[in-house]
This record gives C-alpha cells, structure tokens and sequence, in this order.
C-alpha cells in the first residue's frame, strides 16, 4: 500500500502558487472540496484558473475565492446564481470559458485517461465551437475538444483509506471522480478516514492510484442551494 | 390558454411507456407531476442520478441528494448514482429517450438558443448543448412569447444557439407544434385559442394542414 | 422503474440470428455470459462476428462456437490458450482482427458513451495502425480507433435487479460494463436476481438505464484457467 | 550468468518506493517476490486489479479474482478492482509508473516485438501494446538468446512490432543495459560474465564505457 495521508489542509496544499490551473469537483455546492477553498482563500493565491462546473454562491464555495479576486479565470458550464460572479464577468475583470457540462466532464476524464482529446457532438454550430475543428462521423457533425492540463485538482468524497481510495455519496459524486487523477497533484478531503482494509474493493468509486494527497477535513457546511421539500399528507 | 402547469400536463402525454426521460429546469420539471401512473418511466438528472424520485419530506432533505436544478430530491426503488461521464454517456449514447427543455428561442428548422443574451445575462449552457446535440426527441416547453409579447417561435434565433436542428416538438401555452421539412406544423391548439391567435404569435412559418383539434388533456 | 426482466435465456435471446455482430464480455474465462453463449451454441446461429477481449479455451466459452464453426470473425486482444482457434485462424477458416485489450476497451466504452472515434497512444508505429488515421498531439502520436458497433452485448454480473442494474465482482468486472449499452440490445445474467430496492443506489456498477435484458442465469460453472496457490506456511 | 529467478531478482531493484507497477507474464510476474519489504509499492494486473496479493491458500481460490495472466490470486489491503477501461486509463494516463514485460526481441532504437511470429503464432498483443505506448519507464526482462542462440537485442527488430522507441532499460541473464541514443548502453554484467560473452551475444550496437561492474543482487 502506498501511504497517501497527510495530516492536515495545510499540508495537503504545499505547492499550491499564483498563476495555477485548478480543478475543483462538485455540482452546485453539493460536493465540492470546502476545505481546500478555505485554505486558498488564507493563502491568498492569485491569478488562479479554476476548472469548476460552476462557481458557486456569493458568499460560499467559489464565489469566496472571486470575491477575493483570486480567480483570473474560470472555466464552468453553468454560472447563474451568482451576482459578483456576473458583475465580474460584465466588467471584464474575469475571463470566461463556458463548456457544455458532458464535454467539461470529459475533459477531466481524457485528462485521467491520458487521452489527448475527443470528438463529440455538443456545441457543434454554435459560438462553442467556434475556432475549433469538426468533423463528420457517419453523418453527423462533432467538435474536437482537447483535454484539460491542470496543476492540482481539489476533490471532496465521503469516504476514503490512506491509499488514497474513495468513495462519494449520492450526488455529490458528480465531477469528483473524474478530477482525480486529471491533473499533476490530486488532493482529496474526506467526511471519514477509514482505516486500510474497511472499504471494499469491489465497491470503491476512485481508486487510490489517482490520488496523491488525502486527508480528513475538518468542517463541512454541506450547504443546501434549494431547499424544496414537500408536504407530509 | 395554458398556464405553466398546463404546458406541462399536455408535454406528459408525450412521455411514453419504457421511457428515459431528461427534465430540464423550469416548466420541465413540473411534467413529472402529470406522468400516468400506469406506464413505467425513468427521471435522469444529469448530474448524476437515474430513479429521482419527488420532493423529500421535510426534514428529510440531504444536501448529497439533488437534481440538476439544485433542489432536494429522493430516489425511487431502482435508482443509481453515478459520476458526470457516465451521466453524459447516457445523453451523448442516446440511451435517454426524450429530452424535455425551456428556451429563450426556438427556430423553424429546429435551432434551439437558451443559454445567453450577449452584453447582458450569460448563465451557461450547463448540460443543455449535450442534451440537445444528442437525443432523437427533443421537446421545448416554452411560453409563446417573451415579456415584451414577441414570438419566441421564429424563423432564425436571434441569440447565441444552443443547438442547430435538433428540436422536434414545442409545447407551448398556445399550441403543440412538430418542426419538420423547415416548418412549424401545428398539431394541437390549447383550450380557447384560435388558429388565427396562434398564427398571429408565430413569427416562424406555420402550416396548417386541415382541420386543428383543440388539445385533450 | 422500468422492468428489464425476462424469464429465461431463450427469452433472453430473442431475436439473435445469423451474421449478426455480438459483444461478449469476460477477461479468460473470468466474468463471461455461460447461459448465453449456451443458448447460442443451442440456437446455432452462424456467421457471428463475436467481439471478446478472449475466445475461449477448447471446451468452454467462446471455444463452444468455434468449435461448432459458428463464428466468421473474432475482435479479440488475446487469443493464446485455444487450439481449435490457432488451426482454424492458420487454415484461414477465422478472420481475426487483434486490437490491444485497452483499445478495445475502449471502443466498447465510446460506443455506449455515443463518441464515434478517440485517438489512442497504443499500436502507433505496428500493424495494427495500417491504414488507419495517426495524428501528433503534443509531440506524441496517436492512432484514431472507431467505435465499435454491434447488435447484441452478452454480460455477465454478480447481482443484479429488475431495473438492470448491475453489481460485478472482482475482476470478473472486466469488459462487462462497457459492453452494457454498447450495441443495440444489452443482455445481462446474473448469479443473483434481487428485489428490487435491495441494492445500495450509491453502489451500483452500471445503471439499469444501460441493460434491456436481465435474468438470473441457471447455472454458472466458473471454471478456473490457472489455478495457482501458495502453501500453508 | 542469472536464471529467470535471478533476471526477476535484478529488475526488483529497479522497484521504487511509491511505484504502481504492472507486471508481464512470465518472469515479469516473479518479480513480486524479491521487492524489498520496506518499501512501498503496489501491484497492478491490467484486467482490473490494484493492490495484487500473492497466490491465495489452497482451497481459498476464487474464480472471480485472477490476474491478467488467468492465475489465482489475492488482494492485499487497500486493494480495488475496476473495469478495463478504467484499468487501461492508469496505464495511458500514466498513473502506472513502470512497466515491466517479455519480449521475443529487442532493437537498439527501443522498439519491441512480443506479440507475433507470422505464419507461425499468433497469440496477439493483449495489453502489451497500450503500456508500451503509454507508461514512461519500461523494463524488458528476457533470456539474452533466442532457443536457436540468436541475439534478442537487435539493430532492428524482425518480428512485427508491439511499439516504438519505447524500451528503456534491458535486464537478461547476461547484462543489464540502458537505451539512449539508439544504443545498448551497458550498465552491469551477470555475475561471472564477461563484457566480451556479451558483445558476442548482442547483435544490437553496444556501448561500453568504463569499467563495468558486477550486478549486486
């Protein structure tokens, strides 16, 4: 087995420096590595890109680190919900790059994979695959969509062992899995740090080949973004 | 005139026994509420869950549990969690059957735009440019006009597309349509609207072949 | 939920007839559909075009067909261990086209996640990238392998529900959940049919969204190709 | 001059700690049972297995845990089990840091044969050909000769290629060599051997620069 923990955000961090590529997993706030986002708010890194599907609430998850202007760009499918976010994006002061969420996906999985980059279908004939190559493929058209290149991806599973294995609950698993592994440096925080030997082989979502640097966080919020709930009859 | 709960009442219809079926945001999401109890239908939210289920009670809510709008959700017997890859397979595979989804605009030749209004509102397209490139059947539902009470059925979109060609039916609080051969064929007129009410919101080019029934919902 | 159960495997089968292209999951004898490839043995369909990362040894899996000359053509990455095959390959009797095991992965998987083609690193340079597209991403050469396509998918899972989901075990998990949703009809068995609701959401391999077919196999003899042990010290 | 036990016992050494390994067939595989014990490593079997054990108790076999060679096996703690492409996804994405595998040739540029002798055998690549094209460090452990006492380490390969330019380093019962500059480079000799049995042995461009010394094994 080899031994991924460390024993704290700090640590989990080293290495982390202005001018990086960052992947952060999550959909919405369910998901995301709220301890990692924490500690780059203290450390202030700059002129960071972020990978993220979205950017989170003006007060929590992302939207922290853009109130800060940490952010130089962001690279997301979806946005809303978000008014400094918007304002930001309006004035010019933070690039965008919205990418449908299936290729954003993939992206992070070529990534993993070791895949240079791929042809799919989504965005072909609009402003999305502008400047980019399509080709047909028995008939239909599709976008060539390279993989991403990142420094350190930043994931949040339920559970995980000091091998580096993980396991994610309900939909909080999203982009997670495909983060890992996707970029040079993969750090995962988790809810339970189990000991070696208690999650099951067979069931493990991540296996621990894809994570450098695991450890248990110390707080998670798990914010709920609507609320909707119906009557007991 | 149907109100939103209408449009989604008469677009349940469409859902058919064995389906997969995508709700988008919005007006899509209330056609869950109309399904017939007696045909057998999946819900796939794509980020990441096959089986969603209705609202939880309350008190019941897990902030882990959610669909693509970020609402609070359950699962039924038979559901599945799955990563954002494999959420996307499903879609890009065509192993959803029917995808149902608001817009902004939608063409006569089926060109779809919902996800931007340069210099002015830019949300994302989220999973929409997947959903609309992939299924064979994608219905809009859709208000009939905008705010300003223009047609959002139009011969070419005007804002930024999400999709080109791909639309083949709109529900909307005005009529049915199927977009085929470049046209809006009107198919169904909501309860009390006229063929000439919905001829004079159109702005795309409608066919009216014989005579039109009024929707059975 | 929509209800993939069918009775038995004749039912299982409908529909399977000469010249048609299958996929064939398991990894040796490990993980591979022996109710299927019994009925199909039974049905005495010709002219199959199987895609398997094996076939068989002489006297199970797919060594059944090839034994009955059922088989035109075999998509395989390893074809050792199999006599009948050797001779009937030499003899020119069986077209073979050999594809590297994560290549053929692969195609599996683009055909279930709907990509037509993807660049791999591997067989650049060797035969198997004869006449095939190669193209240089970031200083390294890629071959563009297409997906595959094909009208059945045979699988194998340890446990399984009405509503096709699917649970593997161990590496009896191989191919298997890339072939589900991989060609038009996907027909898994399963050692186990459980009620439905009894397996864990959060745990499942394939969800059911990628099976049309399921039933609980009669019988599974599991043989083992090397039975390798260590003594009791 | 080194038996298989003594090629597999070499290349052990090569094993670093924190190294994900995938093992060959044949003397690949002994390779396991010489890593030092105080380092970390762990074992990947390309069918879908991380955290290999050793050959499981008799009577404890189980069908549905083999490795990439069809044997039984067993799983050490912190193990996981995954599908082919997932598996095949460590070895392009180059989580799998070296590769350890057979051949029936050798060239002086790197490139190896291990799948084919045409007209003759065909046993096909399996996996060989996706972790040469993919992993950065690649040892090739093999008898220096051929049953007809052919040199295995070539100008250039006879047998169809299994990839290209991708060998870096050679461990035989004879020598170990490094490939640079479209060169054997001679690193070590067997014990008992001597530089002259082994340039006689290889029909590749040797170099031999100082005083080579003996393996320490």
């Amino acid at each position: 087995m080899i031994n991924k923990k460390v024993n704290n955000v700090e640590e989990a961090l080293l290495g982390v420096s202005n001018n990086m590529t960052l992947m952060l997993g999550g959909f919405g706030l369910c998901g995301i590595p709220e301890n990692a986002i924490s500690e780059l708010v203290r450390l202030e890194v700059k002129n960071l890109t972020c990978i993220s599907n979205n950017a989170g609430i003006d007060n929590f998850g992302l939207g922290l680190l853009l109130q800060n202007k940490q952010i130089k760009k962001m690279i997301s499918s979806y946005v809303g919900e978000n008014d400094e976010f918007e304002r930001q994006m309006l004035s010019g002061e933070l690039e965008v790059e919205l990418t449908p969420q299936g290729t954003l996906a993939e992206k992070c999985r070529a990534a993993q994979a070791g895949f240079p980059a791929f042809y799919t279908p989504a965005g072909y004939g609009t402003e999305v695959a502008q400047g980019k190559e399509v080709r047909e493929f028995y008939g239909k058209m599709y976008v060539l969509e390279p993989a991403f290149k990142a420094d350190f991806a930043f994931v949040k599973a339920w559970k995980g062992d000091e091998a580096g294995n993980l396991i994610f609950k309900g939909t909080a698993r999203n982009f997670n899995p495909l983060m890992c592994g996707a970029a040079t440096i993969t750090v995962a925080e988790v809810e339970e740090l189990v000991p070696l030997g208690e999650l099951d082989p067979n069931q493990i979502h991540t296996p621990g080949i894809f994570v450098q640097r695991i450890f248990q966080g110390k707080k998670f919020e798990k914010r709920i973004e609507q609320r909707t709930v119906r009557e007991r009859s | 005139m149907l109100d939103k709960n209408g449009i989604a009442k008469r677009i349940a219809k469409e859902v058919k026994n064995g389906y997969y079926v995508n709700l988008g945001i919005g007006i899509p999401t209330l056609v869950a509420n109309f399904v017939r109890d007696d045909i057998e239908v999946e819900f796939q939210s794509e980020n990441g869950i096959l089986g969603m289920g209705p609202f939880p009670f309350e008190g019941e809510e897990d902030a882990d549990i959610i669909n693509a709008g970020k609402q609070t959700i359950t699962t039924m017997p038979g559901a599945s969690f799955f990563d954002s890859a494999t959420s996307f397979s499903m879609i890009r595979g065509k192993h959803v059957h029917l995808t149902i989804l608001g817009a902004m605009e939608v063409s006569e030749n089926g060109d779809i735009a919902n996800w931007k209004i340069p210099e002015k509102m830019v949300k994302g397209m989220g999973g929409a440019m997947d959903l609309v490139a992939s299924a064979d059947h994608i219905i809009v539902a859709m208000m009939h006009t905008n705010k300003r009470g223009e047609s959002k059925l139009l011969k070419r979109c005007s804002l930024p597309l999400t999709g080109v060609g791909c639309v083949t039916k709109v529900v909307t609080n005005l009529a049915v349509f199927e977009i085929k051969n470049n046209h809006f064929y009107l198919l169904e007129r909501a309860p009390g609207v006229s063929v000439e009410e919905i001829r004079n919101a159109t702005e795309g080019t409608l066919v009216v072949e014989g005579e039109i029934p009024e929707m059975n919902l």
